[in-house]
């Protein structure tokens, strides 16, 4: 396991509480309110998922959709995302866990040994990559890179996934495991924790594997019932939806950051048990 | 006719990847979110039974012929030859008039076929897919209309606006249209769109309009697609005793090339040309070459293959006259063809599209797709250049124009 | 396929009659002025030739076959047969599917087979023809560019206003398009306008769009026409070994009608109907059914047959929805037929045929021509009430619908 | 021969010149100002030819077939012709032929029978039927019902008529034959006098039936040389064209009559020889 998440994991443990997964797409809607965001939301995340844009992601909702457009808008690069971490890490106290979230072809055409590398000198945790088959050869260069560098390979468990696949998944996961709690879009739904309990058993029975829940998570209560049945309660849409309520009503980055912070502040509060 | 049955000789492996064995790189494979895979295999299973159920397969035959009018002529062009030279100078030229099809193009027989699959194999009750606004939709609004499936059409709000007979024709047999407002509001967030519908909904089957997406998207539109290449072989053989020297067909995802050229992929002495659109010119940027302008390897929509990009890796939008070509990706299975050389390519220009439009009205009596004149003006280049006298020369002219009759009907009034 | 080759078992006498032994009533002849004389017996006596003519009759044949696509399939429509009332209670039903054909209906049948025989027999440089706004003048301006010969479209400048893709696709196809503003400025002044023209210049061929004018045009077109029906019966032998026990056509001026149905004309066990446009329903006086409405016998345009006309002879203009069935008259031979009741005629309003549209459209994935929809709507509800079994009926779906999309997707918006 | 034409032929020949036909349309613009017209052109015709509109005739040119439009707008039917021409020869006094020209849907709608005799009433002369065909039942019918009724039957030739064709007409033509001057349609071309002398030739071969000529004869010049070779110069269009602009310009019935007289008085003193 990653060290990062070790001792976050070890420090819920010890607080009788989840880790609060925020998050947001980078440089969304600018660098330098993305990056007072981000410093802002480590005070109450356990860990910060960074979306790496790409305009023609299959897997998205329309709210991250637009966020992303709006990050590519205002120059988001996957090298500027590296450098928008490193600038965020350099300016927080908090032991935070940071995980880049997006797909294949960036890093591919990045290079995925350079974007790996990339990763770690800008202290990056863990990657999620929504679109990397377990059986693609990509996938299993990754899954060697992530491991070589002590990193964490986040992998998606959708409630449709049969057995045999999640046992394929699991063999490449380090670090946590993401539960999708309904078979849609993100945002589109409300969290559904029947899955989650279906899900975590199956994946209990192979694994010891902390497990975060994701999909339609976006009240606090919300975050008080997943936080029951998983380790780590990952909420982004409408955190997504806040930053561009926020920057629409013309909030500096200092303000946006602010209002945005309120927001996943109390949000958070819902992990301890 | 009896149409000569399927045979697969150039399979993809397991995971759907044709590998180029020299260079070693990879072509397809199931790019996707876990969240579609059950939805992928569950069409990967249905799809290698239905090739093996022999009545499932006459079924389907039987409305390709009768429904669609699968069987179309091969018509031999004395009015290209002269343009071209000759027939004493450059041979003879023909061709293969998918544009009298149900619907007036090649798609319908995918479209037609992957509906068929969709209602009788994975018993699916609603069909989803996208376009923008060109001959997809409405193929396969036709064919769910004729089953009584419902369907959902994603399309950019971009498209949406713009007059379009194919989208009306779309509304008419019944489809649901949904309007993309993503991104570039175009055909591929609506492909996005169509895709994240699926995952929602796992009872219905999404229907890809070319030889695009994750596996087994390409291998099944191709196969489905390549009774147009057996019945045109068959024809061929019937016609001069033998097959053509060449066979050119117009790349936009790659499967009405894929359909006429597939049959003939082992006979080395057929030469296989695709011709994409050139748009402003390959080095204006604003076209759809992907092959042409040398557009690296990127996982697009759930495959690997040629993409145009930028050096970040975001898709570039394609830009061309033709809607049916306007797409920034070209089908695994053809970036793997390109690769070895095995089919070569081509591109035109919009202008010479457009021209090579109002040329076979006026010479040909034929009202072409503005997407087959795209191949037309590359064959007459390319058959002026081989000058061989007892070469055959086999077109695909893959569909019909009248829905690019308004624009072209004033871009001859402003060019005259 | 080998196409059965045309019987002639309904002559016309030498002046162009067909009369009703019973009534003595004459249909036909060749009433014009003595300046159109010589036009009409060269075309007379050129016919006569051609159809002795093997090398010209195989030569057409052939390019029916390769660039008409004439070999159009036969659908049998379960769809219909539901609505129908199911094959148990009303037996099968099958269209005929000639909305296939290149230009997407009967019309290029006639249309390019009077211009091949102008060309090769009478080696005429121009064609004359007429339109309003339907099928005929496109596919007439089709064969014209692939001929290489001139073609002079006349159009009432009412029609010429209205949007209209078949006019759109005329132009592109490379016809001199004239405007004529005479009288109610559509259709039947245009047709004047056209003979008068053909008066001025006698090297020109006149080509008429249906079964109608003087003679020898409505033996000729129906001639020609007839390869649709020598196709059909025999694809019915095939299908079902057999006649079918009703043959179903729309009727404008005939030409679709009798294609369809002059192979059978001497087999009594087949029930042969003509439909015609009801329009605002017969009563309203706003129609086109020159038949159902028992309109008195007149002189038009060349011929003696039944004519919408008030008490003093002044032609009255027909009203419907349907372009291509928007005539006054109706072709002497159908009349001679309607008068001995061989073929039985019904009457479909628009309105029917606007919600006959939709429903095919949404139920059975075709977009028929609206033309087609008045046949199909009169057809069900004749089936129907037959309600036999072990029936075979046959409907001539005579064209495909692009041009009424505009129009119908704005009726479907309105009624919704 | 008709009684009328027999008088106005010798009367022409006593005076040395050609037989002046003037063409209007009848009830062309309206019923009052036709019937003034007809009564001015008596003045200076020999024939005067009365069109019997027919909205969908098949060898007008658009002058006529416009006029055509004007008469049936303002009522015109075969009956009001009929009483037209009736109420015009009440009025005047010059032996002056009248001939009705029209096409055979009229005449078959109104009865052939009925129309000849209403004719007759009508001090109707002769008929032309533009597209009677020679070979047609009505066209037998037509020239038993004119011959019994010792009326003229106008037969139309044409240049591009065959001598056999020629033959068939003369056989049923009294009174007078018409020669169209070219193949074309009525006022679109000049006079084609070269057609004429061909055409008189072949007629004079086989008859002695006097001659007159049409299409195309629209100046005094053009009648000059038309009435050295034929015995009857027909002047149609050109006179139709005047009652437009005469009715355009506002004139009533009286003034329209007059302008249009003096226009016809000058081209008809072209028939002296
Ligand atoms: C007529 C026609 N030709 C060609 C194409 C290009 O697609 P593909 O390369 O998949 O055949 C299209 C796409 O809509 C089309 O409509
Ligand atoms: C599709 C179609 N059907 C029918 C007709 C009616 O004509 P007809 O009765 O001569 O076949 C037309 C005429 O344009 C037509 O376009």
């Amino acid at each position: 396991m990653n060290k990062t998440f070790q001792r976050i994991f070890a420090k819920a443990k010890s607080e009788n509480k989840s880790c609060f997964v925020g998050f947001v797409t980078g440089m969304d809607p600018d660098y330098e309110s993305s990056k007072q965001i981000l410093i802002e939301l480590s005070k109450y995340c356990s860990v910060l998922e960074i979306g790496v844009s790409f305009n023609t992601s299959t897997s998205d909702s329309s709210i991250i959709m637009s966020a992303n457009d709006r990050a590519i808008k205002s120059g988001a690069k996957t090298e500027k995302i590296f450098q928008l971490i490193k600038d965020v890490k350099r300016e927080i106290t908090s032991d935070t866990a940071f995980v880049t979230m997006g797909y294949l072809n960036q890093i591919h055409v990045y290079g995925i040994e350079r974007y790996i590398e990339d990763c770690k000198k800008s202290g990056v945790d863990g990657c999620i990559v929504v679109d990397s088959n377990n059986e693609a050869p990509e996938d299993d260069q990754i899954f060697k890179e992530l491991t070589k560098n002590n990193m964490a390979f986040i992998k998606l468990i959708a409630p449709t996934n049969d057995s045999n696949y999640i046992k394929q998944s699991l063999k490449k996961c380090s670090s946590w495991v993401y539960i999708v709690s309904y078979a849609g879009v993100t945002g589109s739904k409300d969290v559904n924790l029947n899955n989650v309990k279906k899900l975590s058993k199956m994946i209990r029975k192979q694994s010891k594997i902390p497990i975060g829940v994701g999909f339609g998570i976006k009240s606090l209560d919300d975050v008080k019932k997943a936080s029951k049945l998983a380790d780590l309660v990952v909420c982004g849409s409408s955190i997504v939806e806040k930053i561009k309520e926020g920057s629409q009503n013309g909030l500096d980055s200092k303000n946006l950051a602010q209002f945005v912070g309120q927001y996943v502040k109390q949000l958070s509060e819902g992990v301890k048990h | 006719m009896k149409i000569p049955p399927f045979k697969e000789h150039n399979p993809p492996d397991n995971l759907g990847y044709w590998t180029n064995k020299k260079t070693g790189e990879k072509y397809g494979g199931q790019y996707i979110s876990p969240l579609l895979i059950p939805n992928l295999k569950k069409v990967e299973t249905g799809f290698k039974k239905a090739m093996k159920n022999k009545k499932f397969l006459a079924d389907l035959e039987e409305q390709l012929v009768n429904h669609i009018g699968i069987v179309t002529p091969i018509l031999r062009s004395k009015e290209l030859e002269e343009i071209a030279g000759g027939e004493k100078k450059v041979g003879k030229i023909f061709l293969k008039r998918t544009d009298l099809h149900h619907d007036s193009s090649h798609k319908p027989v995918s479209a037609f076929s992957s509906v068929f699959f969709a209602k009788h194999i994975l018993k699916a009750k609603k069909i989803i897919t996208e376009t923008g606004a060109s001959m997809n939709a409405r193929a396969v609004a036709s064919a769910c209309a004729k089953l009584n499936l419902s369907v959902e059409v994603h399309i950019g709000a971009l498209d949406a606006e713009k007059v379009s007979l194919n989208k009306d024709i779309t509304e008419l047999y019944g489809a649901d249209i949904k309007v993309c407002h993503d991104s570039t509001k175009s055909l591929l967030p609506a492909m996005a769109a169509a895709l994240r519908s699926w995952q929602s909904d796992p009872t219905a089957m999404y229907v890809v309009g070319s030889v695009c997406g994750p596996h087994p998207y390409p291998l099944m539109v191709r196969t489905f697609a390549s009774i147009i290449g057996r019945i045109a072989k068959k024809q061929m053989k019937d016609l001069i005793g033998k097959s053509p020297s060449t066979v050119f067909a117009v790349c936009g995802g790659g499967s009405n090339l894929s359909a006429i050229s597939y049959p003939f992929y082992n006979e080395k002495s057929v030469d296989i040309f695709g011709i994409e659109s050139a748009g402003k010119g390959i080095a204006s940027g604003a076209h759809a070459a992907t092959i042409t302008s040398k557009a690296p390897i990127g996982i697009l929509l759930g495959a690997r293959s040629n993409v145009l990009m930028d050096a970040d890796g975001q898709v570039d939008p394609s830009e061309t006259e033709a809607s049916g070509l306007d797409f920034s990706g070209t089908g695994p299975e053809i970036c793997y063809m390109a690769s070895t050389g095995r089919i070569k390519f081509r591109a035109t220009t919009d202008k010479e599209a457009q021209e090579t439009f109002l040329m076979m009205c006026k010479k040909t009596g034929i009202l072409p797709a503005i997407e087959a004149c795209y191949v037309i003006h590359a064959a007459l280049k390319e058959i002026k250049k081989r000058k061989n006298p007892k070469e055959n020369h086999l077109i695909h002219l893959c569909g019909s124009g009248e829905s690019n009759v308004a624009r072209m009907l004033k871009y001859k009034k402003d060019n005259e």
